[in-house]
């Protein structure tokens, strides 16, 4: 049976990636960030995964308001990284893993999660950097199952929704047949808001205590509507909506390995936890 | 319908704006590709044309001004690809919306950690 | 507050749009399946729809498997009929409810139905011939509301899921503050198959069950998984989810004030009813 | 995971057959618009190679068999598209899979109704 290792949640600021590219991990600037990863790296060398399933939001790379799906998950064989507009590097593709893909489909529709299932998918830097941050040489060691999250369009999932689609996540699988470790990641946040006249909001002690729950009361943040949760984090700051995925698909003892706040990156409160599931 | 909520300074991206933002943002998602930034920069006014645009909304490119695009139904995500053109960062974005200076605005974001 | 006239569940096979554009109405093979609309058209008359909430499944047309939804909602201002590959002749445009829309989006979301919004959408044969077969001079006297659901890639949101949506689209409607009539549509089915050594699969007895509970038990088809439905009423019978959907939404008394059953028209089993709601 | 239930002479479109089908239900979704169908029809071969058709794929568009074309991962609602470019009907095709002449086909249908 399939075994989840783990949630790594994290920051996917855009910027992060051009201070990638230019090698600027050392930089006073940037240092406080980064040093946020080696222990992440260290506890992903023990454990060993297999799978990564990414929980994130797309941002007008991959879906249009055409048809805006509140849940997608992909179903293909490969997702390229590509151009989203501002000349960040690309990255190498990322394989698909399609047997677990669409046995979590299949297990997800059964459940009552409308998801939109995707056979091709591009995707952008709320995927990729949480990918680069943990294998900075960018040779993916692992296959990858996206799981996408509406953070643009209003109503947004509920983020009580959002943890009952990581415990269906968990569920699923914890009933896959194949002997292979799982980690899961959530990417995006913590508070920031880019635009309108409350740009720059920032809100650390919501950050704080969201983080603190992420460990020891997972549905603290499941009281708050997408329009709480704006007030309090900032228009991107609901982003956090996929670390509750992410939380709500760890299925045991929840400890934390490594935690790492620092503000600002960009606009935004930078943080990253690593949690493992026994 | 109940009385929506408002959060002062910020937009709620949800039917009402984004009913009025459709083309502007359809516009701005076209620049995730390199050949349509480059037609827009060659002539802007029939780069916005071509996605029919409101004088509104045309306004507000013309300025290059946040403020009017958001209030012009444009949503952030896909603003981003816009400024992206002109190498707009995001503290740029924050100093212009905000009225401050640059430097002034990372100092707010800096106080915020503290 | 907005009203719920009743609902009309109709077959949508892409012959009948070469029939109409033919004028066969009158010829022997068609008259048994025309024959049925005279009624209908009759009783729409009488309750004077504002709005035709329209439940069909996209035959890839607007949507393709590189992003299947499972349920989507449009949200445009209007709706063309397009080219979907056989020269069928297009009809004119359909005017968006752009206000419904969005009020049954929010509503929708809001009650964990995981939508896809649809701000652009272009709409086939299962969407145009049923507006056409009560308004045969195709000047649409009202505006319209697509609710889309999967019926191509496998799982299918059950029928239950399918039942449960269309109670949400019934609460969605009623607390709707618009003193405006709707009529709620679900179209595709009977039993049919078109694919495989199977084709031409027809089930008279299941379709006559199924057309009985609409009336007087409507939550019967919701024991059947999508497979089951495939066994029983070929792999594109699948299509009375549509219906399912549509009856989940009547709010009222329902009473049946026509139907209409005729076995073939093309490959399929041909039904309509019309069913009030008060 | 579960075996699977067995319909005779049907498929179920899931993920195991969506896999294998992908780029032939690409290339069928295409033929939506009337210059895909004419390029087509102007140079089959180039067409499905612009597609990565498989050589399995490409046996079953070259012979226009339905059978064929659902073991290599067709899906019948894009297949129709396929079939409508050269003007076959639901029961051309009907007859064709089950081995019928197209008569016995309508009369077997015929049937169903009593
Ligand atoms: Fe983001
Ligand atoms: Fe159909």
């Amino acid at each position: 049976m399939a075994n989840i290792v783990g949630a790594i949640t994290t920051t996917h600021v855009p910027s992060i990636g051009g201070a990638i590219a230019k090698g600027l991990q050392q930089d006073p600037y940037w240092k406080p960030f980064f040093d946020g990863f080696p222990k992440a790296r260290d506890w992903v060398a023990k454990v060993k995964p297999d799978v990564v399933v990414m929980v994130y939001n797309d941002h007008g790379l991959n879906f249009f308001l055409d048809k805006q799906p509140t849940f997608a998950i992909g179903c293909a064989p490969e997702y390229k990284s590509v151009d989203e507009g501002w000349g960040i590097p690309t990255m190498p593709a990322f394989q698909g893993d399609e047997d677990l893909s669409w046995h979590l489909q299949k297990s997800l529709i059964g459940d009552e999660f409308d998801m939109v299932t995707c056979q091709e998918m591009v995707v952008d830097h709320a995927f990729t950097l949480p990918m680069a941050f943990l294998w900075p040489d960018q040779k993916w060691p692992v296959r990858v199952v996206p799981i996408n999250v509406n953070t643009v369009l209003f109503p947004l999932p509920s983020a009580k929704r959002c943890y009952k689609l990581g415990q269906a996540i968990g569920r699923a699988v914890a009933a896959y047949d194949k002997n292979i470790n799982v980690l899961v990641m959530g990417t995006g946040g913590l508070s920031h808001q880019l635009e309108g006249k409350r740009a720059g909001h920032i809100n650390k002690e919501f950050d704080l205590k969201f983080m603190d729950s992420m460990v020891n009361d997972p549905t603290w943040a499941t009281q708050y509507s997408d329009v709480d949760l704006v007030e309090h984090t900032g228009t991107q700051g609901v982003e956090l909506l996929n670390w509750l995925v992410a939380r709500g698909a760890l299925t045991g003892k929840v400890t934390l390995e490594h935690s790492n706040f620092h503000i600002p990156i960009s606009n935004t409160a930078a943080a990253t936890m690593v949690l493992a599931n026994n | 319908m109940s009385e929506k909520r408002v959060i002062p300074g910020t937009t709620i991206f949800d039917g009402d704006v984004a009913r009025t933002g459709y083309a502007l943002n359809k516009m701005c998602y076209s620049f995730n590709e390199k050949a349509n930034r480059e037609e827009f920069l060659k002539d802007e006014d029939a780069y916005c044309t071509k996605y029919g645009l409101n004088d509104q909304q045309r306004a507000a490119i013309a300025a290059k001004n946040v403020l009017q695009l958001l209030a012009a139904g444009g949503n952030a995500y896909f603003l981003a690809k816009f400024g992206g053109i002109f190498g707009l960062d995001m503290q740029d974005i924050g100093a212009q919306q905000t009225g401050m200076t640059k430097e002034e605005f990372k100092a707010k974001l800096v106080a915020a950690g503290r």
